[in-house]
């Protein structure tokens, strides 16, 4: 019994404890016509064995590419230490740390996370974790609702420019309140969101803006101008970054004169692997003023009785299990153990590190840029710098593109053309510092191929 | 031992290693937009980094170390194959939005994995992408609220919750826009049938239940219930935290819900990380289909494809960027096909026959359970208010000293309606041996509640850190590392 | 500095209290002229992610092959649990347990092994490990030579059926003392040792016999007779045998009327990976009134001040850290990390666990057997019960067969030819648990391919 | 916690998910070759084992864990890149015995590794089979028997080594048949050349030294002990044991060795695993490349073959069935890469540097250092005979003590002429704030010596166990257990 370490003499002695005569016995509270339940449609068990073989060749179907997609979900090299420690039973097979002195271990790794996050991002606290980048932006959104709960209404400005299924998340989860989600045009020349859009909403009571860096293109958006429009509109200012980029570009705590209330994004770029989209997790990062609206776990240092330091579960007053219905947000299991990937992945880097590779990544796509800007019939839409992803567009269908460069097991980007329909037949392409130049080199090659074979079929 | 990494860190120290190390040019970016100076991480060598962690880890109770009997969580065994294949490089490193060619491995275990849940629910269709417990009751009362508005019934305002429900349930329900009523328990530890019918009306949008109930009990009236929460034209809410007990036995279909999650961390044994992650997929029935989140796995004559908004016009949305934690998925697809068919039902049968067992032994000792004449499910409860009351001690002193012995404690003061109670899990993985010595620990506890009540006021005491002062840290805010 | 952690502050410290003015004043006392190591020819360092692609690709070349090949080395399932638990930085990155109360860990799960060796050989005691099992072998003869010390001469009976290289290193190992080994011939019908080959020696002063099982064809030997004839003869039996074999053939303590008197071998089937060739390692067990000349790390029980019971390296008189040049053997740094992996494999398989895969590689190869049976041009050489490999004979040069069978990516086999060029065109197979029934099927579909398309080249 | 394997088995429990499940025959073997009971392994479940050796593990100390000063065991950071390399499938899964066209990618690793080793020993050839130091050591002298054999120089019998010598030189050069003369050291740490030249002669087949010796000195005369040696016709085995110390710095080739090993598990970074596995390569000179043990590696125009005894036919033989520690090799050869020709010279500068820095601060601090004279090498002595006469305590008791603080305690004891010593080795890869952390305690350590002797004398009294009874061990064998 695979995972069941009962014998029978065990089974024997144990329902002569309990006093009945079989196992079936032990389920005579439940009405006979509920025991119905009909597993003979599903295999029979396996071996490791046999399933790490079929799993080996199934995984098998989908490996080998070389991978230029990113659109929130980024390729980067994660150093072997990472895992390994992360993989260690104690960290991987403990449960919530409610048992403080337990639990030291994660506690105090959370702490440093936390403390490591709010430097990032230049704020002053860090919950321990949401679900992921989208359902995080969700919940910052119902943070700004909470703090700004005097509004009348509550409307929410979101860029276009802001990753689209993210904003099929937001929509998801807070338009059951009765929150308005308005969305905010882009400059079709920047790619950058229009501030002539914004002052359609000057002096109007406006609950928070939403403000992304780089956004979905990849573009970065001028978030001085963005910032302060907000706070002069007393709109809570919500960044959503990705956290490696803020190695590089100035930090939401730092953004216009005041900085913005709330930071939040996803933070697999941060040593967590692709691994389908997930499990990834979503951080949240605030000022200091806000705290007790902050939703999720958070981690608070503190003595013992002898004095000597420890780490606690805090706050827990604005937790579900506390407070019920009237809790910050429902969410109890979180991502801690991607946090804790991350906790060792930025320890490793370093600040330099972290600055290196995301000056790499932005480095190599630059140099992708350069090559592309000579190929026919390929253009580089936007005009502002870009991060590490940025927007082509083509005279023939992505689509077809895409296909003809799996042919070389090369995946060539994500395509635009359903989510943003009215520019065209775009692409949007990643690059990081995994990508060495002889990369980019065969890319462009492959690119090229594509495009002209595309186009002999179109003609 | 205990220094913060950022007591390690050195200025200029580095993980040279891991760093690219060429001079990268970044000039094409305006000054304003550039971060002025480093971010304050820790500066710290690979050696520091290593050592620092693995001691850290050293600091935890875990399944990989420890007995961990907490009521609620199903704390079992995690297959450390079930790890390494979800490791294989081609899960690991595919990338959600690459095309469905190149992601035909991981939407076939997707796909299959919606199959089985299908099979043990009773359920007609399975949305995997909530990514935990929470946030399937999320997206289940989501459905529930959806499926009224798609009939135009928009009068249905409230969700029930029974009194002895996971935090998460009325939380969730908030969470969608609904109000919450909660309903008593009886003395019996099932729900007081009368409260219910006094509560449902033209305003009741359902309710969410567990059963066995968070009470580690069965409810027993839950045909009646179902038809009467039915009648009043309200859903049934399955809040799957105790699949365990029932797996491969009752299928929550079967007793009239029309909607649940399942928690994969807690079922289907992926390891829960120190807090997370974990899965929490949907299953509905016939009604709900059209509302499920999206994507889906669908299987055609051409080999797997995703279900999006086009083919969902009626989905709630998307409750994740991606398809919901996948990682934690392929490891429940792995799991169930290791125990497979033959397997999934003895995980409900030993879970029971642990808990059970464990009961009585401690019952024998003379310990009082919530419910005395009631079969416990997979987890029951014990209350020490007698040993309170006599030893001056509570359940939060018995807990600190169980860890004092190496096991950790069950959980503690849940359900609320429970005074001083331990709800107590022991899984289907652990053997007998293991519980014996766990009754032993807990009567020998019990003896010294008697003899030498401090022992146990003031535990832990063999563990890295006393008693923590959780008082102090809510009121002194210590949040972040301030140098 | 990779792996280096000092800052240019630290440097100038630590400079400062040493009270020199720079590194390279350290090696003052080093005559200058000593001073030219030159590493201009040697490649720059890399990062680990540059190194990690590299090498990630140079694998690559040699993966993705079925594997037939058995010969001393054997493909298992390794449950991944036994890596995941060995791989962990507090076994891996000890040292030799000898300060004991650092190293209970190591030091338990080595008194452990040496349980469950001695038990699975049953014979009383095990040391904690040697390089690897022909250097096991070696380390025995020299034990038996040791235990003979009243001998003459040294003359040591090595059949013909142990493995070449085996015979190879024993020779490099033992002939620098002067001990004499002598050749052994087997039946050619059988594949066994020729009991008639061994009769020759009746009556003469042998210090030991070495008998194999199964023997390097895969053969199992007849060893009630060897064991016997060797006790008869007052030689040492020496047994060098496959662990997992072990779990379903009769263990060397009961061979003949009396058990052997040393079993040595190579560990590596249980639970090591192929690895190319290592680290392994060599197991070494015997009767206790041998103990004394048994080489290498011991382990045994104690108890510590207050009576509680501790693990401690014992018998260390009889090493070279004590013992200098009297020591038994001079094996210092041994193979402990594989034998950790062993002792966690052979705790997953359990009693039942190890004999089902014995079981389990033997049936899977009489199903191989039948169906080469079938094939034109293939015969099986030998007529005796096999474990898991067999030798097959072909009328045309396996070499070409192999070449052939290497383009459907299946590495068919050892090829004896150049080791044993008396049988002809001969072609070692070995077939464990982890073929199934398809594979074999295959494999053979593919071998009989093979063999026509080399016929025809041939003819 | 410390309960045995054996003592958590129950019969007929098993870890199901390991064991190929089909009922399989074997009636085609007599029944007098089968096992007639099972063997009695421990009969656990999967849990059990991954619970049993996680605790287990938890209780050593380890380069990952702790600080761990072992003189000349050069324990320093173990990369995991590295390891993690190594466990690429194409490696792991790679037999032994595939044809050279299925073995490319190892052998050009190995074969890579072969021209670095080269290149910093300063020698002609290199062969990589030899398991460990101790192996080297054999393959080194048997190929020194074997010149002089080959030039029917027969009289040669003799090897010589320092008294300070390790213990695996004698027993190598005693395994290849030789007699063995110890020379004594002088007072300042170098070899006394008079005797050396005293014990010379045309018995003298040869001398293994290392250098800087282990005395963690530089042995200054070592090109006249060179002279003396080669006139009188014998040769010189390098002890690679100490090379971290001169690594990119000096080539024992330049100083007149004949031929030497590396240990990979010391200088090349590879983990010691509690006791092994390691690695032992060997180089040689000019006189001694015939003899090199196979297999080695050729690279050709078509790519890499092996080189057996076909191809050398002098060669002293093969000393592993198959080609040595191959995954050891991998992970030298990963090492070396990620440190290049710019970093392999700092391992022997930073670790030359920390042994300077903590004799330094030890000696200010009062401690007596076994050279006052000499600058340390990578590693150094203190010797506490003085401490030892004035407080009753040995260097074991202070090694013992260290445990408590959480720091591995030096060698100790070795070598054998200096009294009551302590052989310490920090490593390039320590800190400085470690190093500092350590002289503090060792500064602790000898106040308490002062004050409270027995504090030292029962040392360790944090561990999970206290000091052990080596002496019962050795009198009442216990090394099997006995149900
Ligand atoms: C009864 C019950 N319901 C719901 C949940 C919430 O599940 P999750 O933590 O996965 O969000 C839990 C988990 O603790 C639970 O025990
Ligand atoms: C000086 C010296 N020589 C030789 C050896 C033997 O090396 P190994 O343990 O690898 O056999 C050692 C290892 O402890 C050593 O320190």
């Amino acid at each position: 019994m695979p995972f069941i370490p009962h014998t029978s003499e065990d089974i024997k002695q144990m329902l002569a404890t309990i006093n009945v005569v079989n196992i079936q016995q032990l389920f005579d509270e439940i009405p006979k016509d509920l025991l119905t339940a009909d597993l003979s449609s599903l295999p029979l068990g396996v071996t490791e064995m046999e399933l790490m073989r079929e799993m080996r060749e199934c995984a098998n179907q989908d490996a080998g590419l070389q991978c230029f997609i990113g659109a929130g979900a980024y390729e980067h090299h994660i150093p072997a230490a990472v895992w390994d420690i992360v993989g260690r039973g104690e960290f991987m097979t403990a449960y919530t740390p409610y048992q403080a002195e337990a639990s030291q271990g994660t506690l105090q790794l959370l702490y440093e996370y936390q403390t490591m996050m709010a430097r990032l991002m230049d704020l002053n606290v860090s919950n321990a974790s949401l679900y992921d980048g989208a359902s995080a932006l969700a919940e910052a959104i119902l943070m700004a609702v909470r703090i700004q709960r005097k509004h009348q209404s509550h409307r929410v400005l979101i860029p276009r420019t802001l990753h689209p299924y993210y904003r099929q998340v937001i929509h998801a989860i807070v338009s059951q309140q009765n929150i308005e989600l308005i969305e905010i045009a882009f400059n079709e020349k920047t790619g950058r969101t229009d501030q002539k859009a914004l002052a359609a909403f000057d002096k109007q009571e406006i609950t928070a803006l939403v403000i992304p860096q780089p956004n979905f293109f990849g573009v970065i958006e001028e978030v001085d101008l963005l910032t302060d429009w907000a706070k002069t509109q007393n709109a809570i200012a919500v960044a959503v970054v990705n956290p490696l980029a803020m190695a590089l570009l100035k930090p939401p705590g730092q953004w216009g004169k005041t900085g913005v209330d709330i930071a939040c994004g996803e933070g697999q770029p941060l040593g967590v692997p692709l691994s389908s989209g997930g499990p990834y997790y979503g951080f949240l990062t605030c000022k200091k003023e806000h705290v007790r609206q902050l939703p999720g776990r958070i981690i608070g240092r503190t003595v013992d009785a002898e004095g000597k330091q420890g780490f606690v579960l805090t706050l827990q007053a604005r937790e579900q299990h506390i407070r019920r219905a009237k809790a910050t947000s429902n969410i109890c299991t979180n991502q801690g153990l991607l946090v804790t990937a991350s906790t060792i992945y930025m320890s490793l880097l370093g600040p330099e590190g972290l600055r290196q590779v995301a000056l790499a990544s932005h480095h190599q796509l630059r140099l992708l840029k350069e090559k592309v800007a000579q190929l026919a019939d390929v253009k580089i839409l936007f005009s502002s710098p870009c991060f590490h992803e940025c927007v082509l567009q083509f005279k023939t269908p992505v689509k077809k593109i895409l296909q003809a460069l799996a042919t070389y097991r090369i995946q060539g980007g994500f395509n635009l053309q359903p989510v943003y329909p009215e520019l065209g037949e775009c692409l949007l392409v990643c690059v990081t510092e995994t990508k060495t130049s002889e990369d980019l080199e065969q890319f462009v090659r492959r690119l090229r191929e594509a495009v002209s074979a595309v186009r002999e079929v179109c003609v | 031992m205990t220094q913060l990494i950022f007591e390690l860190s050195q200025q200029h120290r580095r993980a040279a290693s891991q760093i690219p190390a060429a001079n990268y040019d970044c000039s094409d970016i305006p000054a304003e937009f550039l971060r002025k100076t480093l971010p304050r991480l820790p500066e710290v060598s690979e050696l520091d980094v290593v050592r620092h962690f693995t001691q850290l880890s050293q600091r935890n109770f875990s399944i990989d170390t420890h007995f961990y009997p907490l009521g609620s969580c199903t704390m079992k065994y995690n297959p450390r194959g079930v790890h390494r294949m979800a490791m294989l490089e081609g899960f690991l490193q595919h990338h959600p939005l690459s095309l469905e060619v190149h992601s035909q491995g991981f939407m076939a275990c997707a796909y299959e994995l919606q199959e089985m849940l299908k099979a043990v629910t009773g359920m007609r269709a399975v949305s995997l992408t909530p990514m935990a417990g929470a946030q399937g009751e999320f997206a289940g009362v989501a459905m529930i609220r959806a499926y009224h508005r798609a009939r135009a019934d928009h009068a249905r305002d409230e969700i029930l919750v029974p009194d002895a429900a996971h935090g998460t349930n009325p939380a969730s329900a908030v969470q969608c826009g609904f109000k919450v009523r909660e309903i008593a328990t009886g003395s019996d530890g099932n729900m007081d049938i009368d409260a219910l019918r006094a509560a449902v009306g033209p305003h009741t949008a359902g309710i969410m239940l567990t059963n066995p109930s968070t009470l580690g009990v069965f409810e027993q009236k839950i045909r009646e219930m179902s038809k009467i929460i039915h009648a009043a034209g309200g859903l049934l809410y399955y809040d799957g935290a105790n699949l365990n007990a029932i797996l491969g036995k009752v299928r929550p279909g079967d007793m009239g819900f029309d909607v649940m999650h399942i928690n994969l961390h807690k079922t289907f044994a992926t390891p829960h990380g120190g807090g997370g992650p974990g899965g929490g997929p949907v299953a509905v029935g016939e009604r709900l289909v059209p509302f499920l989140p999206v994507p889906m796995v669908q299987k055609t004559a051409d080999g797997f494809r995703w279900l999006t908004e086009t083919d969902c016009p009626e989905t709630i949305g998307r409750l994740s960027t991606f398809m919901g934690n996948a990682g934690i998925i392929l490891r429940a697809y792995f799991y169930a096909r290791l125990l497979g068919r033959e397997g999934l039902h003895r995980v409900a049968e030993f879970a029971t026959l642990n808990a059970n067992y464990l009961l009585a032994k401690l019952t024998a000792a003379g310990f009082t359970p919530a419910y005395v004449t009631r079969r416990a499910s997979h987890e029951f409860i014990i209350t020490l208010k007698n040993e309170a009351k006599t030893f001056h001690i509570t359940a939060l002193d018995v807990a600190k000293r169980l860890l004092d012995y190496g096991f950790h404690a069950p959980t503690m003061y849940f359900p609320l309606l429970i005074p001083e109670c331990l709800l107590i899990e022991p899984t289907e993985t652990e053997s007998k041996q293991t519980l014996d010595a766990f009754a032993d620990v807990l009567i020998k506890i019990m003896q010294e509640a008697k003899t030498n009540p401090a022992l146990l006021q003031t535990a832990p005491h063999t563990l890295p850190v006393k008693r923590l002062d959780d008082v102090k840290a809510a009121r002194e805010l210590d949040l972040v590392y301030i140098q």
